[in-house]
């Protein structure tokens, strides 16, 4: 079971890679921003899974975390874009 | 190869990321996110001593991981410092470049 | 072992990324990406206290801060980006990062079999603090000069940003004000999601004392979670010469002083416990310290006073 | 019975690793931002939730899966107010919040 856990993390996370490398290159900010959020999304499932594979069930906090900060980063992500484009008006 | 030591590996190229990053970009900001690649370099390297110093039924040493873990609150400390100065340039001077004679 | 080797490339991957990305926005990304990785890789090093603590701070809340910077910077990068050091500078740079990062991997395949390690005399002594969570035990009893130290840190971090402002609007507002828009979607998703993230920020404080958590964590959340609601225009920052703001924000240290001072009249050494009331102190030190932490840590990423303080 | 479970969890990881498959494949093929946009933020949330369901499956006691399920339900909360906001800012003259 832990093994096929560890796997799935590994094949959520080549996807997230996956995806990455598409939206990395832009070529707005939405993209970018994009990209941020599939690697929230991704990086909890895959955390999710090793947290069960490796049976250290407190590290699921460390998911808790990342979805609360997650949030935090993408507002400030979409604040800071729509400042920018004010300023550039 | 064991993982901590690949993970050890690891660090240590982000160490040499991030000084390149350091000394290469010309822009302030960047030079603060290459110095905090340098930083989870370096964390990463204390934890692979941690990690294997796992005994005594702990997965790892907890003295490194601690320090790592005062280490980063320091570290955010500093980053915070660093773009307070860099914005205070920004705002005197219009500009945000570290040349002196612009 | 095959996933190990994996999420290393993908770290490296990204790292690369945030080093060589053209854009500065990108390589803001980048870096939160890293920081989330990190985490990941924390976890894989059996660390889940230094994983909660890079999901907090070194990805989020150093996320948002650089973020918040870059909105600033933005128009200077062009400017900048001319300034760049010419080919020989920067292969001469790139071949002493290549040996600084060699004699690392060296040391890292020479280090000493067996491994030294610390994690027995812990474990030998962990009962005297009452705590359960060995790295929590070790910040806050083996190592609390440490962490005093670095309470002491974060405040003069502090006073540096904020000796920073301009003389006009000396011990005024930190930040821009935003307004709150009643009917906008980051008004409803900040309602939603503050009270829950104050929630989680208790649960990792107590849970810190047995268990992966504490109080550096949890401050992390709490500060997040008022950057949050004070982007979003619910809450402003007070000015910083207020009295209360000052008090909370030394409460934690100087509690934490004072007990390291009693603590040579109760067991005869600077910071020590007598043992009976060990776990006790070590809460009556960590409440007040998380609320000055967080405090500290909300108006590092605030920034220096921008208006003046109204009379 | 905890074979059982094993076969549910393994059942529903796959097919929430399989979202993922799908809302990578969209983010690649998809022509504009509004349309990767739509791939990314359903297939994944759909993905982290199916897995989440699969690690129920696993967990022991009520408060390690009432944690599982508010992790979900914050990141949701997170996409939803996100992807709103950052489609008005990829809409051709739309404007930002």
């Amino acid at each position: 079971m832990a093994d096929f856990l560890l796997a799935a993390a590994g094949f959520v996370l080549a996807m997230v890679a996956l995806g990455l490398v598409r939206i990395l290159r832009g070529p707005g900010d939405a993209d970018r921003i994009m990209a941020a959020q599939l690697l929230g999304t991704g990086g909890i499932a895959a955390l999710l899974l090793l947290v069960e594979a490796m049976s250290v069930p407190a590290a699921v906090d460390v998911a808790l975390i990342l979805a609360l900060l997650a949030a935090f980063v993408s507002v400030a992500f979409v604040k800071g874009a729509a400042r920018t484009e004010a300023d550039g008006a | 190869m064991s993982s901590p030591t690949l993970y050890g590996l690891c660090g240590a190229v982000l160490v040499g990321l991030g000084l390149f990053g350091l000394i290469v970009h010309p822009q302030p900001l960047r030079k603060i996110v290459a110095f905090n690649l340098i930083g989870g370099g370096v964390f990463l390297l204390f934890g692979v001593v941690a990690r294997r110093g796992a005994a005594a039924g702990f997965g790892g040493d907890p003295v490194p991981q601690a320090l790592v873990i005062t280490g980063l609150v320091v570290a955010f400390a500093a980053t915070a410092l660093a773009v307070a100065l860099l914005l205070r340039l920004f705002h005197e001077t219009g500009r945000a470049t570290l040349r002196s004679d612009g | 072992m095959a996933f190990d080797t994996g999420l290393a490339v993908l770290v490296l991957g990204v790292a690369v990324w945030t080093i060589t990305a053209r854009d500065t926005f990108a390589a803001v990304v980048g870096f939160v990406a890293f920081g989330l990785l990190l985490a990941l890789v924390w976890v894989r090093l059996a660390a889940p206290d230094v994983a909660l603590t890079e999901a907090a701070i070194g990805s989020g809340v150093t996320g948002g801060l650089l973020l918040g910077a870059h909105t600033h910077l933005r128009r200077t990068e062009t400017a900048a980006a001319g300034e760049l050091p010419g080919a020989a500078l920067r292969l001469a740079a790139a071949v002493l990062c290549a040996m600084v990062s060699a004699g690392l991997a060296a040391i890292v395949l020479l280090l000493p079999e067996p491994a030294p390690t610390l994690a027995p005399q812990v474990a030998a002594n962990i009962a005297t603090t009452g705590l359960g969570n060995p790295v929590t035990a070790v910040l806050m009893a083996y190592r609390a000069v440490d962490t005093l130290l670095e309470t002491v840190v974060l405040l003069l971090a502090l006073l540096g940003i904020w000796s920073l402002a301009p003389d006009r609007v000396w011990g005024g507002f930190p930040g821009p004000h935003h307004d709150a828009d009643p009917q906008g979607v980051l008004t409803f998703a900040a309602q939603l999601l503050v009270p829950v993230g104050i929630l989680v920020g208790v649960h990792i404080f107590w849970v810190g004392s047995v268990a992966p958590g504490g109080e550096f964590q949890a401050a992390t959340i709490l500060a997040a979670m008022w950057i949050l609601a004070a982007m979003v225009g619910l809450v402003d920052a007070p000015p910083v010469s207020r009295r209360w703001l000052r008090i909370l924000l030394v409460a934690g240290p100087a509690v934490f002083f004072a007990i390291g001072l009693a603590g040579f009249a109760m067991a005869g050494a600077f910071l020590a416990y007598p043992p009976p009331y060990a776990k006790l102190l070590i809460l009556t030190i960590e409440i007040p310290l998380t609320l000055s932490i967080a405090a500290t840590l909300a108006l590092l990423v605030a920034g220096p006073p921008e208006r003046a303080p109204q009379r | 019975m905890s074979l059982g479970l094993d076969v549910l969890t393994i059942l529903a990881v796959c097919a929430g690793a399989f979202f993922f498959l799908a809302g990578t494949v969209g983010l690649l093929r998809f022509p504009d931002a509004l349309c990767r946009l739509h791939a990314l933020t359903k297939a994944d949330n759909l993905g982290l939730g199916l897995i989440v369901l699969g690690l129920l499956f696993q967990v022991e006691g009520p408060f390690a899966a009432l944690k599982l399920i508010s992790v979900w339900l914050l990141t949701l909360l997170a996409g939803a107010t996100v992807t709103q906001l950052i489609a008005r800012t990829a809409r051709p003259g739309g404007t930002p919040e």
